[in-house]
């Protein structure tokens, strides 16, 4: 027996630190690292709804696999993303806007 | 079956023509386009005389159905839409389209035919907004591409400002038909008419009454919204101006009658006096705005505007005269301003301009044509009895000096007075522009006379206008049956 | 409170805690290395929910993986070792930050509030690898078979993005040589595009 | 028989259109003159069959209109008065069409013509035979449209132009009275047809809508204060002038009127109303008429009064009495001022024109007009026993039976009466001092008449007509309740002999006028400044407003418009200008915080 309270909370804790992670951050990576935490979140309640049952097609557990896998294609995509834009800009700080860039080069 | 056909071969054509028939000649294009007119023309007329219904699902989740039917409202207005149609690809026969392919324009017109069709058919209000949201797009085209080869910024600025114009008063009806929907739980107008807002509380129908009056007005246009409507005419080519007049402003006035007038008649009686004002206004704002126009074209949407006051006038009314008088008026208004968009949209090709201040040969000495068609056209236009334009005006004027009983009778006597004023002014700027540009002892420049195709499209034209003034007991019997539906049902 | 209560409670408290480690630390790697840990721990609490091939998945996958790649990527864009206030963004914008933070957690709390509120406790269903798998092969085939294209297509777009930064890069330059030029730049009637 | 004197023309008026495209003018003048001979010879059947037996009170002819709420029957009468009248304007057609052929036989245009006459008398006839309010509408329109075409015909006048648009729109903007009138008849008995409408006002009191109807009748009648447009209309082709002055729309407001007696009998302020506007229009367009220059426009005057003389009956004559004399002069005045009108036409086709300087003595030695023109203004000035005395003293006795009475309406309309009938005289006298010149002694003889044989048989047959047609009051065609008493027609028959022989007196061989009026003679060419005052206080205030929506639809309404468009581009203009320096930190945060917003507000509503 299990309250659902405490998958609950985690998932939204979690999403909240996600949010945070991904504003409060100027390095891109580390925006990826939100990202990822707000991800988790989706997945603490997929996987909690399918611990509650009733679930013919285990679609929690599978959903959550899913979400993994999209991840894992996401942070792929978005790290050569950074790389590229690491090699143009030689940074990667999300707070600077375009005007500096046109003073930098 | 003979609907879905209607609708299909003109879709089809015009979906083929602006994709696999792109490299068409003018001449091929027009043939085919005359084929296709003429088939929608022959499934109109049955389905006109077989009133069958197409009822199929659409989106069942939402309740929304593909829902099609002819009535005395609508059929009418199929017919207008079919014949001119054909008339318009008559028309071009003659005139390849400038500023762009001869396959696109034909296209063009084909759509607008299809959504105005459609429009007339739709039973089920989404579907009614779609088919009326589909014309816009050819119109556009029609407008900015196809339009007075001389004045390329006034075309990008008269197209512009017909598709916001108009897509800011759909956006208005569009919220209006979705309270109406949700508010009622049925798309289906029928039902809808049926009910008459029954159940409904009297503020929230009140609300979207005016929603979905302000919203079609835009479209007929009513003033203060017509502004959109004297530069796309002017710029417009002549089969486009044609289009515009005879089919667009129509659907605006049938979404009237169907929408708030049918369905809340409760909150549509709320709002009607404010039509009927703005009406009135409009009769003599269109009117006087003739009185000093000086391109012929303006002066010809101007004239609109006051007409479409008249139908907007015996809408307000409430009386079954009234829903008669518009409906007359309407397609009277189709006929007549097809018919002076026609002929001046001929002289203007001729002229070089549309300007009335510049001296120019009498129309009456070299092309005598053209000047009985002007003559015809301004004639009915001021409302000469025997002509279509009368029995409209004659009737809404009636039913605004006898509304229904909840409207007030100060008021609409008051708005017959000024409608009947206008009857003046119409009749002082037809006779304006006929003195200037039909009589006249100028013989200079020489002007070539209406022949073939146009003088065919005009001369179909002045007969209408002739057989609906002598005769406007079939179509007042044809449209009084719904009528009858509809105020029945609001009371 | 249930046993199973307190063993999520348990590893729930360690996720949450690291997780809030990871996006506050002033030191680059670190914040990867708590992210570990956050992870970590939620496998754990996909154990306790009894979902056991999830959490091996998440091991594998994102301890195993993602976090390698974030690292690598750490590497690679020269992030600095040791603390450095550089990695995030200025007091009023983290104060902002927070308060949003802080806005989505209470959002999603109050649409989960009626859920749980003086809900019973419910009995946990395991779900075993078996099931599964039955599933995953049965009912979710094909979404099965479009990620692992969408997989590859990451795959590919990941390289691609790689090798147009580079072209980019020559491209700029290119550029650049001709704004050297003077004004040449402002003539709409020069051709400044290198073929 | 109805049905075909009101469609035979109409038809007339079509083929001929169709004839004066395609075919010679030989074809359209046959289409013309035998069109009206046929709708005379039915008009002449229609009035021995309602002689012979009971009057169709009611002829259907297109199925009844049910527009909602009104009926609208479309409906014909064919009673005596109703026979009578259609007669006579048929006779008058006839006339006009056979000597518009010779008229206008240099005419390239006279096909049109001939077309425009056959309909414009169609819109009489309708109107005539209506037993319909809107069947009386349409014929009245119809009349009005033909009489722009048919004054303006020459089109390639500026004169013409202007005169024709400006009887038009006068008139039509008289006729907006017109139209609210009928529309509020028709509201009042929720059906158009006349016996229906006159059912339903018993005991009540019609005011209103008659005074509305009224004002329509009085621009169409060209009655003060919308005179002006029929002297003008000179400008037309003489015998459009003919057609419109003599049966046709000038007097169809008569008609309608006597049609509708009984409600306007109850309406005392409507009688009040046109009283006053027909003693002014008769006094002082009989004394234009004879100041004016040009005999055409004298002849134009002398409408204006004798068509008030018309109305003034029905505004005088008692309720008991029937409105009979008024549609007694408009039967008599159309006999004689037709043929005054062709006369003076045919005259002017032999000297070349009509004014008076140029017509000179130019009638002498004639041997048609001369005759015909004596007895033309004998009738016009009412003498004894021509047509136009046995009308005007049943006017004069339906006004004075009034007067006995004690009311002080008729007694003004027999006191402008009695003006008229001298001062009538006196310029009736001056025209034929003109056409006759007695103090000239060398005439031109005019040896080159080409008029046809058409012409003489039309202008003898109006002779006769006018001649015998006093008969009429010996037949039961027309209700005439009223007795002439001896004395009045001994005190009118001396006032026209005594101002006949003043003028004649005064002439000693001149042009009477010209001793008279002599210098102002050009402001009684402009009826004193009218048409100025037509300009400044209708047209231009509307053109003035015209201007000011012009600049308001373009200045005020539309600048909403683009109004929204500018401040929509400047929004985009500031929104893009706020993005050139964004980052990507602070735009994810507002992203976010936009999220968060909208998701808080779902939470809360929901």
């Amino acid at each position: 027996m299990i309250h659902l309270a405490g998958p609950y909370l985690l998932a939204a804790v979690l999403a909240g630190l996600g949010t945070y992670g991904v504003l409060a951050r100027r390095n891109a990576v580390l925006v990826l690292i939100g990202i990822e935490l707000v991800l988790n979140a989706a997945n603490v309640l997929l996987v909690a709804t399918s611990a509650a049952g009733g679930d013919r097609w285990v679609a929690g557990n599978v959903l959550a696999l899913f979400v993994i896998t999209i991840a894992a294609a996401e942070v792929s995509v978005a790290l050569a993303v950074v790389l590229a834009v690491f090699r143009l800009r030689g940074d990667i700080d999300l707070s600077r806007g375009h005007e500096d860039d046109g003073a930098a080069s | 079956m003979v609907i879905l056909a209607s609708l299909v071969v003109p879709a089809a054509v015009a979906v083929w023509l602006l994709t696999a028939g792109r490299g068409l000649s003018h001449r091929a294009a027009n043939l085919l386009s005359m084929a296709a007119s003429v088939l929608t023309l022959w499934a109109v007329l049955l389905a006109v005389i077989l009133r069958p219904v197409v009822d199929r699902a659409w989106v069942p989740s939402m309740g929304l159905r593909w829902q099609l039917a002819v009535d005395g409202i609508s059929a009418p207005l199929l017919l207008l839409v079919a014949v001119l149609g054909v008339g318009v690809v008559l028309h071009t026969t003659d005139r390849p389209p400038v500023g762009g392919t001869s396959p696109t324009f034909h296209a063009c017109l084909l759509l607008v035919e299809l959504g105005a069709l459609a429009t007339f058919y739709a039973r089920d209000a989404v579907l009614f907004f779609v088919a009326f949201e589909l014309v816009l797009v050819p119109m556009w085209v029609l407008i900015t591409r196809f339009g007075d080869p001389h004045r390329a910024a006034e075309r990008a600025d008269a197209g512009g400002r017909f598709v916001l114009y108009t897509a800011f008063g759909s956006t208005l009806m569009l919220v209006g038909i979705l309270a109406l929907v949700a508010q009622a739980g049925t798309a289906d107008l029928d039902v809808l008419a049926q009910g008459a807002g029954a159940g409904m509380p009297v503020h929230t129908q009140v609300l979207v009454a005016a929603l979905l009056t302000a919203g079609l007005a835009v479209k007929v246009p009513i003033f203060p919204l017509h502004t959109w409507l004297p530069s796309a005419h002017t710029i417009a080519p002549t089969a486009g101006s044609v289009l515009l007049a005879a089919v667009l402003l129509k659907m605006g006035t049938y979404g009237l009658v169907r929408l708030p007038l049918a369905t809340l008649p409760d909150g549509f009686a709320r709002v009607a006096p404010v039509l009927g004002a703005l009406g009135a206004v409009g009769i003599l704002w269109g009117g006087l705005a003739c009185l000093v126009e000086r391109d012929l074209k303006r002066l010809v949407a101007y004239s609109s505007v006051a007409h479409m006051g008249f139908v907007a006038l015996g809408l307000a009314s409430g009386t079954r005269t009234g829903l008669q008088a518009a409906l007359f008026a309407n397609i009277a208004h189709g006929v007549i301003s097809a018919l002076l968009f026609v002929v001046v949209g001929g002289l203007k090709e001729r002229w070089g301009s549309a300007d009335l201040e510049t001296a120019r040969a009498a129309v009456r000495e070299v092309a005598p044509r053209l000047g009985f068609a002007l003559v015809v056209g301004f004639a009915a236009s001021l409302g000469l009895p025997g002509l279509a334009g009368f029995w409209g005006e004659f009737l809404a004027v009636y039913a605004a000096w006898s509304p229904a009983e909840n409207r007030s009778t100060g008021l609409f006597r008051t708005l017959a007075v000024l409608a009947a004023l206008g009857t003046v002014l119409a009749a002082a700027y037809s006779l304006r522009v006929l003195r200037r540009v039909w009589a006249g002892e100028r013989g200079t420049p020489m002007i070539a006379d209406s022949r073939d195709s146009e003088w065919d499209v005009a001369l179909v034209l002045v007969v209408a206008t002739v057989v609906l003034g002598v005769l406007p007991g079939p179509l007042l019997s044809m449209t009084s049956g719904a009528v009858d539906t509809i105020v029945g049902a609001a009371r | 409170m249930t046993s199973l209560d307190v063993a999520f409670a348990a590893v729930g408290v360690i996720a949450a805690a690291s997780g809030l480690l990871s996006v506050t630390t002033r030191q680059v790697v670190h914040a990867a290395l708590w992210l570990v840990v956050s992870l970590g721990s939620l496998a754990g609490c996909y154990l306790v929910l009894g979902a056991e091939f999830v959490a091996l998945v998440q091991v594998l996958v994102y301890v195993g993986a993602i976090v390698v790649l974030v690292l690598f990527a750490l590497m690679l864009t020269r992030a600095p070792i040791g603390p450095n206030r550089e990695v995030s963004t200025s007091r009023t914008h983290r104060v902002l930050a927070a308060v949003l933070g802080a806005g989505v957690t209470a959002l999603l709390c109050a649409a989960f509030w009626p859920l749980v509120h003086h809900a019973p406790p419910v009995r946990r269903v395991e779900t075993h690898t078996g099931a599964l798998a039955e599933q995953l092969f049965g009912t979710w085939v094909w979404p099965f078979e479009v990620l692992s294209l969408l997989l590859l297509v990451a795959l590919v777009a990941a390289l691609a993005v790689s090798r147009m930064a580079r072209a980019a890069e020559g491209a700029e330059d290119s550029v650049l040589d001709h704004a050297g030029d003077g004004d040449a730049v402002d003539q709409p009637t020069q051709d400044v595009e290198p073929a | 028989m109805a049905r075909l004197v009101v469609l035979l023309p109409a038809v007339a008026a079509a083929v001929g259109l169709l004839a004066a495209r395609h075919l010679d003018r030989r074809a359209a003048h046959l289409v013309a003159v035998g069109g009206s001979l046929l709708t005379l010879l039915f008009a002449l059947l229609q009035l021995v069959a309602v002689h012979a037996d009971e009057p169709a009170r009611a002829v259907r002819t297109l199925a009844p209109l049910h527009a909602g709420e009104l009926r609208i029957p479309l409906e014909l009468q064919a009673t005596g008065p109703v026979a009578l009248i259609a007669a006579v304007v048929a006779v008058v057609t006839w006339a006009v069409q056979a000597f518009a052929a010779w008229y206008l036989r240099d005419d390239d245009r006279y096909g049109v013509f001939a077309a425009t006459t056959s309909l414009f008398s169609a819109g009489m006839l309708l109107t005539v035979q209506s037993a319909d309010l809107v069947l009386t509408l349409v014929g009245w329109e119809v009349m009005g449209w033909c009489s722009y075409l048919l004054i303006g015909h020459w089109t390639r006048k500026e004169s013409a132009r202007r005169a024709a648009l400006k009887a038009f729109l006068v008139t039509r903007l008289a006729d907006v009275g017109f139209v609210l009138g009928v529309v509020a008849l028709a509201t009042h008995a929720g059906s158009t047809a006349y016996p229906t409408v006159i059912a339903s006002y018993a005991g009540d009191s019609p005011t209103l809508p008659m005074v509305l109807l009224l004002v329509g009748i009085l621009g169409k009648s060209a009655m003060f204060p919308f005179h002006d447009w029929l002297p003008d209309a000179m400008e037309g082709p003489t015998p459009a002038s003919a057609l419109i002055h003599a049966a046709t729309m000038v007097a169809a407001g008569t008609f309608v009127l006597a049609q509708l007696f009984d409600l306007f009998a109850a309406s005392g302020p409507a009688r009040w109303l046109l009283a006053l506007s027909t003693a002014v229009t008769m006094v002082w367009s009989a004394l234009l008429a004879f100041g004016q220059s040009d005999l055409k426009r004298l002849l134009a005057y002398s409408t204006l009064s004798q068509v008030a003389l018309m109305l003034s009956a029905l505004a005088a004559a008692p309720a008991k009495e029937g409105p009979a004399a008024g549609t007694l002069h408009l039967y008599s005045h159309a006999f004689f001022k037709a043929l005054l009108f062709l006369a003076i036409g045919w005259l002017s086709v032999t000297v070349g024109g009509t004014a008076a300087a140029l017509l000179r003595g130019g009638q002498r030695g004639h041997l048609f007009i001369r005759p015909a023109m004596f007895v033309g203004l004998l009738s016009l000035a009412g003498v004894p026993p021509l047509v136009g005395f046995v009308s005007k003293e049943h006017v004069l006795a339906a006004a004075e039976v009034g007067t006995i009475d004690g009311q002080v309406r008729p007694g003004l309309v027999l006191f402008a009466g009695l003006l008229t009938v001298p001062l009538t005289a006196a310029y009736c006298m001056r025209a034929w001092l003109v056409l006759d010149d007695l103090g000239r002694t060398a005439v031109t003889r005019h040896d080159t008449d080409t008029a046809t044989v058409g012409v003489r048989w039309a202008v003898g047959v109006l002779t006769v007509l006018t001649v015998v047609g006093g008969v009429i009051v010996f037949t039961p065609l027309l209700d005439l309740r009223g007795h002439v008493s001896w004395w009045a027609v001994l005190m009118s028959l001396l006032l026209v002999v005594g101002a006949a022989l003043g003028v004649r007196a005064l002439s000693g061989g001149e042009d009477p006028a010209v001793r008279l009026v002599g210098a102002s003679m050009p402001r009684f060419d402009t009826g004193f400044g009218i048409d100025r005052l037509y300009l400044a206080v209708v047209a231009n205030p509307v053109l003035a407003l015209a201007r000011l929506v012009v600049f308001l639809d373009r200045e005020v309404v539309d600048a909403y418009v683009r109004g929204a468009a500018i401040s929509a581009t400047l929004g985009g203009r500031g929104g893009h200008r706020a993005h050139a320096t964004e980052r990507a930190a602070s735009g994810l945060a507002w992203v976010v915080a936009g999220v968060v917003v909208v998701g808080l507000a779902g939470v809360a509503l929901w």
